[in-house]
């Protein structure tokens, strides 16, 4: 019955993320906790289900899904035309802006055109990396938000380009004052739409998380969440 | 008794032993002569099983085998249970004790109790002069102490015939000829030895039977004294040989 | 930094007590059972009649086919495969017995091949003096050779050991939280990746310095019948 | 599927060759070196008088910690402290140079316990024989003793080396982009991880297949002069 | 000459030269004897310094040296450059051919161009009847043809002295004689020779000099005639026990 949903465990939802992402998803304190930790702990309670979070690797969310091992990924997945083909997303619980991050007194790099031929971080097989590609920058691998810091500062890349929010929450919990950013116009890198990834054949599953989704917009929970952990409401375009 | 009929093993490059057709009596001690790279070791490592000749039969007692066939290990290690064998270049197990050398097959193959073992051990390390190396390890002994040892391994198992891989070649004379003393014990009471050896006054004086092997062909098999006494031109030449 | 180190090493440690060390454990028990079956099945040479050899020399192919194909993929693919893409073909393992049976075949494959290396060091004289003596294969095995071996084998099998206890860490990958991961997600929260890695290498050291105390103490014992002479 | 196959190999194919190949087989080359150097150091036994000596028995202890160093922590930190770490402290590598480094020091770290053990598996007498010829040092090792050493080290120096092979995909986490990055970066674009897996599997297995032939031919050369003997 | 004095060597368990003072004369051969244990291995070994003893002093030719100090590398070569030494347990170097085992030294440490050090190998090997095992390895020889190889090996050093440990213990009496009668063309040719030997027959007929060790002490030094027409009890005692 293709509109009933299929999960992994009956009534528990097992939601896959990599737990290396703050604030999205990170760990303190000895516990797993974020921005989607708690979004999939609200959409748990909305449907009724109890809420069972895997932690694994970028590769084996996609894999996991597609095994069905994991009934969705919650990972600050891009909806890109690409992924829609492969498997089901929900509607975007997020819409995220990019950003190029570099130094302080750094005066070469003023818009995202200017980074032709320079060197630019970018997490591996990211949409980030694909726009570095676009603006023919030369993408440097990076495996993770602090190592493309890491590499700014040491002067290995000129930038880093990734989401604007990741920064702002690096800056606010670090307090680096010697890094700045660049936002990068939606006319050149539109916003991403972020999503929850679920198996292509689970349309009863997707059906239930948008209406669960869509309850938690409309009671503010999504935007009280988006406030507590991003200093503002990026949950609308 | 042990018996060979037509016994063949070719190496790549060399026929070690040649059709080989022989007898061992039992309760005698045949002693097997012939100069270096004749075949002597081949010989007594093919009755062993340690060698497998590609043609030829041999019977042990009571079993008998065919070497054209395959040998089941059941026959292999039946055979090889009735015979014990000293190497020519003694073989101790460097990661075990001397005590533990000589008890290990007891123990384990005739399955004897360890104190019995041990205290049959020691009885033979005392015959031959080295009680007090029992828990040394082969490589803190001189090789006259090895091939010693090796003896008493085979000692121990108490075979049906012993075989002799130049028992005394690493040994002093006054060490030889306790050794070949305890031999000649040996060779009186009930036990079968064969012995390949290049001692010929012990060949003259223990021997029951004579072999004489050369390029692995038996030249000559027969009694001490015909082979001292009426030699051939042949042995002739080689105990003319060996008087330095 | 000193108040980090203090707040997030027992959980690392935890991690790696509830995780890292029973996998590693486990795994290398049975894939040293694994190794010497797999090296002696590899040295035997097939005796026996028509289809007796037969068998047996299919047997070495298959063992050899194994071994060839542990040794020549990397571990991340076999977990992945054996976790993701099994069920595909309807064999479904949880997260562990995947994890078990990877790192098991892993290190048996390894493993066989410096068994074999060191059973073949030793001289042929040692096989004959055993079997002279009417030992069965399996006592010359367990009575002579294997000790003997051991000697040689020791060192690089506990490089075996040592290097599967962080190879562990691909067991994220399918789902098991062990203790890199756990450092990993503390450090993008308080983004010292440089430190949080520090202090699980510095774990992992612990574990791997037991091994390598371990190694030395079991070298010692199989090496009191001799020493190796340099000048 | 065969689309994505067709054409997805030649880049994965391509970023090894650019990237793991050589990586490997240098780091492997000059691990070699550092793992006889250290091998030796360590079975030595300090001679000569009061500071000799004393210097001696200090090498043997800075070789030590290097071993323990290198075989307890996990090479991707390696990797890290080396490439991220040491600029802190002044000095930066680029990622090839990281890499080749870290790639080197870890291999000569394992290999040089295997080759401890192997020479330590020849009896003494062999030394001995080659010193009563008036040989010096080196050329009893040389001349003797390596390549007798050889045939017990092969197959546990060939699962380093291809051990290495593979682990240089972590040289991904310093930026260098090898051929396991490569078919990463493809899977999340076509959401196929387990096919893109398998495609790198199989380029591996290509290499490490060399290699295990490689070993084999070398092992038949240094088993020329004897065959171990099963039953 | 080489001249030991004062030579203790101290094992943990057992103490295997002690005190020893003995010269071994240029141009003559001298024989070693002694019961098995008694330390005659230990002592040529520690001329070949294979065996560091803890105390004493040795002279070898035109070099001195006191082993209570460290020898220097240089110093070490220098003596063992001097000696060339046969082995009782032979000890080929298994991964060699034949060949190769005989001209390794030659090439290496005496710097010999590779066809002549062949060509020198060849005679010796024919010299010992081994000829066509040059392309063997060692695992393929019978016992006998092993230690002939290795006499071949010492002797293509040219050494000053050479040092036979029982050089003729596993061969047959044929075999024996001629070698014995190679050491007796070179004991008669300018060469220096020690010998530990158990046959009495050449001790009697080539020892110039000759060295009776028990329990690791000189217990008699003298000519041959001395030993064997006026032997002491003790010896006396052993030159009986030796007749079997
Ligand atoms: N593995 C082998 N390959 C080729 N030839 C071999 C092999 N083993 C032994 N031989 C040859 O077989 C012949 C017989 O060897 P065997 O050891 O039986 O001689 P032996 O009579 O015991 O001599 P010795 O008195 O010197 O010990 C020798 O010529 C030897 O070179
Ligand atoms: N590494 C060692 N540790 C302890 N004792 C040893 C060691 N090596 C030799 N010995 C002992 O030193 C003594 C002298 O040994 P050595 O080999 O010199 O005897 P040998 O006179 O050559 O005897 P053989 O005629 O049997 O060869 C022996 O009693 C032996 O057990
Ligand atoms: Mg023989
Ligand atoms: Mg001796």
């Amino acid at each position: 019955n293709s509109s009933q949903p299929q999960l992994v465990k009956k009534g528990t939802i097992t939601v896959g993320m990599e737990g290396t992402y703050a604030p999205y998803s990170y760990r303190e304190n000895g516990k797993l906790t974020g921005f989607e930790v708690e979004l999939a702990q609200k959409l748990g309670k909305k449907m009724g289900y109890k809420v069972k979070i895997v932690p694994t690797k970028w590769d084996s969310l996609i894999a996991g899904v597609g095994s069905k091992k994991l009934d969705m990924a919650i990972n600050d997945i891009a909806m890109t035309p690409d992924r829609k083909k492969a498997y089901l997303f929900s509607d975007p619980y997020i819409y995220s802006k990019s950003a190029l991050i570099m130094k302080k007194d750094n005066t070469t790099i003023k818009s995202i055109n200017d980074i032709k031929g320079k060197k630019i971080a970018a997490g591996t097989g990211t949409a980030n990396a694909d726009n570095v590609k676009k603006f023919k920058g030369q993408t440097v691998a990076s495996s993770d938000f602090s190592t493309s810091m890491s590499l700014i500062r040491q002067g290995r890349v000129e930038a880093a380009l990734n989401s604007k929010e990741a920064f702002l929450y690096y800056q606010k919990s670090t307090g680096a004052s010697d890094l700045k950013y660049a936002e990068v116009p939606t006319n050149k890198i539109p916003e991403q739409s972020i999503g929850i990834l679920m198996g292509k054949n689970n349309k009863g599953l997707q059906k239930k998380v948008n209406k669960a989704l869509a309850e938690l917009r409309k009671d503010g929970t999504l935007k009280q969440l988006s406030e507590k952990y991003f200093n503002g409401d990026i949950t609308n375009k | 008794m042990i018996k060979l009929t037509n016994v063949d093993k070719q190496y790549k490059e060399h026929h070690a032993l040649d059709n080989i057709t022989v007898e061992f009596p039992e309760q005698e001690t045949t002693v097997i002569l012939g100069p270096s790279g004749a075949g002597k070791s081949t010989l007594l490592r093919a009755i062993n099983l340690l060698e497998r000749p590609q043609k030829g039969m041999m019977t042990i007692g009571d079993l008998t085998v065919d070497f054209s066939n395959n040998l089941s290990n059941h026959e292999i290690l039946a055979l090889r249970r009735k015979t014990a064998m000293v190497f020519q270049s003694w073989n101790l197990f460097p990661h075990l004790t001397i005590l533990r050398n000589i008890t290990e097959g007891p123990i384990h193959v005739l399955k004897q109790n360890k104190t019995v073992a041990e205290n049959h051990a020691m009885e033979l390390l005392e015959q031959v002069g080295l009680a007090d190396t029992a828990n040394r390890y082969p490589s803190q002994l001189s090789g006259g102490q090895q091939q010693r040892i090796s003896i008493c391994r085979a000692l121990a198992m108490n075979p049906y015939y012993i075989l002799f891989d130049e028992p005394t070649s690493a040994l002093d004379p006054e060490l030889e000829a306790q050794v070949l003393r305890v031999l000649q014990d040996l060779a009186k009471s009930q036990h079968s030895i064969i012995v390949v050896t290049h001692n010929m006054e012990f060949a003259r004086r223990v021997a029951d039977k004579i072999v004489f092997v050369e390029e692995g062909r038996i030249e000559f098999a027969g009694t001490s004294d015909e082979f001292f006494n009426r030699p051939t031109e042949r042995i002739a030449n080689f105990l003319d040989a060996m008087k330095f | 930094m000193w108040e980090i180190i203090r707040s997030t090493t027992p959980e690392i440690v935890w991690a790696g007590i509830k995780y890292t060390i029973p996998i590693a454990v486990i795994s290398f028990a049975i894939g040293l059972v694994i190794a010497a079956i797999t090296a002696l099945i590899r040295i035997s040479k097939p005796r026996g009649n028509g289809l007796v050899k037969g068998i047996w020399y299919l047997g070495k192919l298959i063992f050899s086919f194994y071994v060839w194909l542990f040794r020549s993929t990397p571990l991340l693919v076999q977990l992945f495969i054996v976790f993701f893409g099994l069920p595909n073909i309807g064999i479904q393992f949880n997260a562990w017995t995947a994890g078990i049976i990877t790192f098991s075949l892993n290190t048996g494959a390894y493993a066989s091949e410096t068994i074999r290396g060191a059973i073949s060091s030793l001289p042929s004289s040692q096989w004959e003096a055993a079997y002279s003596l009417g030992m069965t294969y399996s006592q010359v095995l367990f009575l002579i050779i294997f000790p003997q071996a051991l000697r040689v084998a020791l060192p690089p099998l506990s490089n075996s050991f040592i290097g599967l206890v962080k190879d562990t860490s691909l067991a994220s990958s399918i789902t098991i939280l062990e203790m890199f991961m756990v450092s990993q997600q503390i450090a993008s929260h308080n983004y010292q990746p440089l430190l949080m890695y520090s202090i699980v290498a510095a774990v992992y050291a612990v574990f791997c310095t037991i091994l390598t105390i371990l190694q030395h103490l079991l070298e010692k014992r199989a090496n009191r019948y001799e020493v190796a002479e340099g000048e």
